[in-house]
């Protein structure tokens, strides 16, 4: 984990309010896991920083790719890097996905909306250990739909939309629903009313969440974003001990 | 240039520590730097038992600040003096324990198992963020020099009295900490502030009220120390909003004689050392020989040496 | 959209006005916009006689916020009757006097011949930068009872009480208000605070302390109200670091029925138009139909609802 | 008054700190005497406006034109605009100098440090009236000094430095009792200790001077910027009632 100014190598709307940002610097070296994530200072106008996952990363190049969604002040304020720009980052932070494939295993990514990018290095990572990969994605509507195409290279691409205006019409658990047969392993990303869906639907499969949490330091040294655990010390801080969790892991709520 | 600055209990080499429940117990920025670089260590909040805190979201932004309401999250007292200072030792650094309680039994418990393992005890009756005891300890002047008083009777080190900001009359609670015993103030914890977000209709945290903190905050903190400092024979430890260099000689000159940095570690976790490095060239920038020279100093500026100044 | 508010003596077609001491008598911003947009006006402090006020420098900034330390200046109740309220008068919008004074008889005597010209007043109990009178009765429900009454008894308008920040308990000194009779309350004044400048070695302000104001503030008004009006039965005008539409409707969440914009006119002189026009397609876009419908919702809000609306 | 978004269209830097600053808009419509000033939003991050003194202006191009000097956050933030951007001003503000001058009347112009942009106009406008102008211009030191050489276009200019390296070492009522012969009127702008040794220097020749105090509103709503005066109000409003005022108007202490 450093501190560094990357600097901003491409910066494309890939979505309604969706951007990709690309960003080179030594910092990509550290990274150990796909679902680990960065913390940006994303303006001297926000007071905290913001975390986002880490989408991609290309080692030679030295390149971190990001995907963000405008929500508030801070995605907002991102939007104004452009490329040559230098952005104040902590990374990478957390623990990713465990990337766990025997060739064939049936394996399930299930993402919503901004939770969709850190599954994408995890997705590549697992077809390259010969994983069978469904991955059903869901998003608000088709304008707000990305990596569809990027993910169809490593398996089988299902999009629900809210609003059924590309793919089925339907939350992700209504995409799971709808398969047949079972999963040796899932890993999912998004919301906590999803994660928590998701969870219960699919049982005692043995499972990965990423979490989302307000953050103060994104080191683990504030307690700002924590989860209550099922172990002896009874908290898991999302930003060190996770954001990605063993299903039994971490109480839901 | 010297920046050391001896305090009851505390030699330090340079008069900046990270405040309380803004650098944990010291592991995740001893990835940075070396703590030992800092003048002290002041660890998160112990409480009798572990607690976990309140539900999250437990922070939150406001122009220029933060706000939040952990609500004392600690792993308890036993497991700190097991699992956190062996750590801290190791780092050979100075350590204060914040020590926290519902009850009175309780700080006089924590206050006791873990003073005979740091250097100094922070008083900690001004976190807003719990339900009992914290913050009603720091806003009723006799309950403060109570509480004071029997923390001290148990220490084996200087206790230092966290100060709320959210009185009346701050010179009155210094004064009955300086009664109950206290060897230091430590001034100032969070001002009780909200969000509400228009979208949800609701409290932007979970607990409805927070703390707050950050450069917002600062001309409070400097107005209160100012206050205070001409009124009690104790060394202050300022704190609120601290960033810069120049933000700790505005501290020093308002009375505190050492300073500590909070929300700041979280916009950038190497704060601290920065500012240690920064700090004499600084205090020279502005005239000062050493930290000493520069405590209190609003005090004692007359206009004529104000002229004589560049 | 209805953005219209009845509160004790004032029909305000919007709950929009600018703050006391931050729009003098309203001349100068009336050269920028017709008054009559505003729901009212809430004119500088007035006292017995004219008083300078304090020495320059009078304010400074301060991270998202400024200090100020006018200390009452104004020219006297006489002369803000005869020269000042005609003026504002013929633009046709509702005035607020507010009511300063060092003594309790000042008070009365302001009360007594401004009331009759104006539609409410402004019990201004909370002056942070006079030597006498101003934030003692402001931080004493004793002595802010009894000055409430006393101008209650002799004023021939609603008064609104117009609380300070700086107190332990907030609710202990809007109930006192409230026994004294006030017909409303206004909330809040500015926080004391001092910067220092590294530099002199001095305060920044003259006057040493100031008050601050601005967004800085916010959070800490929000949450003064958000206690307040549960446990009162008067309605509230909110202030405090209002820039936004989204943060006239969080103060209307949090209990405000009306709200005033202070600091952030010297920022920009048509922040109250703007706000004016803004305010109908910000309360539609948060799901309002009306301001009334906003005011403590908050404090209604139900989990249930929240997940049915977008 | 009006608040406008004036539009940068040259930016240089003219002596140490100090830079040259041209605004377009339809501001300079407004313009009623030289030494009135504008109330500058420097930045987000500043939260009073600055006042800076209008030098010159030019209604055929709608130009203004300012001069200032880098002293703290306000104007260090002012230096980053660059040729094209805009920035939010109001103005013009305040009442500047009464252009009172008959041909061959001797008139003395003192200016010290950043005193001396708004004497800049002045000058031109009383030449035009066929004043006789001496003009002592005070500078920390020759790498402060700017605007000499125009000045020499409409009278004699005499420089003054703290450290001798231009013109004389002094200050300027050193310069001022240099001079032989009397003035039939004077004009100053500069920090409040210069302006009082000049007024008390001239004794009861007929003088304006141009005064600075730190401002809230800048435009006569705030009452922070009083100075003490000798009428029965007791008290001036630099940014309104001045910031030009007749040597007898206020008490400078
Ligand atoms: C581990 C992790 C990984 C994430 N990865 C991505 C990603 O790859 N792409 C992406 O678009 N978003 C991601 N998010 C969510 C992203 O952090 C928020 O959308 C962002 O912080 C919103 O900031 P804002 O200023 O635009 O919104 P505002 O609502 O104005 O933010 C206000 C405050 O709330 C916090 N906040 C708001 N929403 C969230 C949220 N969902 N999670 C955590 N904090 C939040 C902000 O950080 C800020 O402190 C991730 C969050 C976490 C915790
Ligand atoms: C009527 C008038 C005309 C002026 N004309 C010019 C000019 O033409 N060129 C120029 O360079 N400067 C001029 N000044 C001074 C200029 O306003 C200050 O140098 C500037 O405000 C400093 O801001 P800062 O943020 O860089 O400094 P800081 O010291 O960081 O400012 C902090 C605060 O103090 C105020 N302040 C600091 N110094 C002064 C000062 N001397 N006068 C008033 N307020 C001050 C600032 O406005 C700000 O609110 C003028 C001032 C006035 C009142
Ligand atoms: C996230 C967070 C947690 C805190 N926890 C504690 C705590 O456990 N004990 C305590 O005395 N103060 C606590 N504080 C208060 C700080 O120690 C400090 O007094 C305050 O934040 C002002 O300093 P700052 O503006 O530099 O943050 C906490 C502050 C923050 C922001
Ligand atoms: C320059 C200035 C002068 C003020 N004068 C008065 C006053 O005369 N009477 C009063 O009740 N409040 C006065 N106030 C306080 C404001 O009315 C308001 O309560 C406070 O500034 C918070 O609002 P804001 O953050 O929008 O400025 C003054 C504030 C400022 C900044
Ligand atoms: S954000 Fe500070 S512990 Fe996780
Ligand atoms: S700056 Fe507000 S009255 Fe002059």
């Amino acid at each position: 984990m450093i501190r560094e100014d990357l600097t901003v190598v491409d910066h494309t709307l890939v979505a309604e309010d969706t951007y990709q940002l690309i960003l080179c610097g030594r910092m990509v070296h550290d990274i150990k896991q796909p679902g680990q994530f960065v913390h940006i200072r994303t303006s001297t106008d926000e007071y905290l920083r913001r975390p986002v996952s880490i989408s991609d990363y290309n080692i030679d190049e030295e390149t971190i790719t990001l995907l963000y969604k405008v929500i508030g002040k801070g995605t907002k304020a991102l939007t104004a890097y452009q490329i040559g720009d230098s952005l104040d980052v902590l990374g990478p932070g957390g623990r990713g996905f465990p990337v766990k494939a025997r060739p064939g295993e049936n394996v399930l990514l299930t993402g919503g909306g901004i939770g969709v990018p850190p599954l994408y290095r995890l997705a590549r990572e697992l077809y390259e250990k010969g994983a069978d990969l469904t991955i059903i994605l869901g998003f608000q509507s088709i304008r707000h739909a990305f990596l569809k195409s990027e993910f169809q290279q490593y398996g089988s691409v299902y999009i629900m939309t809210d609003d059924g205006t590309s793919g089925n019409k339907g939350f992700v658990t209504d995409g799971i629903a709808g398969m047949s047969g079972s999963f040796d392993r899932y890993y999912t990303c998004g919301p906590t009313p999803m994660l928590k869906a998701v969870v219960k639907q699919l049982g005692d499969t043995e499972g990965y969440i990423s979490m989302e949490e307000r953050m103060g330091c994104g080191i683990g040294a504030c307690f700002a974003c924590v989860v209550p655990s099922h172990d002896e010390k009874g908290y898991k801080r999302i930003c060190c001990d996770g954001p990605v969790f063993h299903h039994k892991e971490v109480v839901l709520t | 240039m010297n920046t050391m600055i001896q305090l009851p209990g505390l030699s330090l080499k340079n008069p900046i520590m990270p405040a309380s429940g803004c650098f944990g117990f010291g592991r995740e920025y001893a990835r940075f730097y070396p703590l030992a670089e800092l003048g002290a260590v002041i660890m998160k909040a112990a409480t009798g038992e572990k607690r976990y805190g309140n539900p999250t979201p437990r922070v939150a932004e406001s122009t220029g600040g933060m706000l939040n309401a952990i609500g004392l999250q600690n792993p308890g007292v036993e497991s700190i003096i097991q699992e956190e200072i062996p750590f801290l030792k190791a780092q050979q650094v100075p350590i204060i324990a914040n020590v926290a309680g519902s009850t009175v039994e309780e700080y006089v418990e924590v206050a006791e198992k873990i003073s005979s393992h740091v250097d100094a005890l922070e008083l900690n009756i001004s976190c807003p963020n719990v339900k009992e005891g914290g913050v009603q300890f720091g806003m009723d002047p006799v309950l403060a020099e109570d509480v004071t008083r029997r923390v001290v009777q148990v220490s084996r080190v200087p206790v230092y009295v966290k100060l709320s900001p959210n009185v009346s009359d701050i010179v009155v609670m210094a004064k009955a900490a300086e009664r109950g015993g206290a060897s230091g103030l430590s001034m100032i914890n969070t001002l009780t502030a909200m969000r509400i977000d228009p979208s949800s209709r609701k409290p932007v945290l979970s607990n409805g009220t927070g703390g707050l903190s950050g450069a917002a905050l600062k001309p409070v903190s400097i107005r209160m120390i100012h206050q205070v400092y001409p009124k009690v024979a104790i060394p202050i430890i300022g704190m609120g909003g601290i960033e810069t260099a120049a933000d700790i000689v505005e501290y020093l000159l308002a009375g505190a004689s050492a300073v500590a940095v909070g929300s700041a570690n979280f916009k950038n976790p190497l704060i601290c050392r920065e500012l240690v490095e920064q700090l004499p060239e600084t205090l020279h920038h502005y005239g000062f020989q050493s930290v000493e020279e520069a405590v209190g100093g609003a005090h004692r500026e007359s206009v004529e040496a104000g002229l004589l100044r560049p």
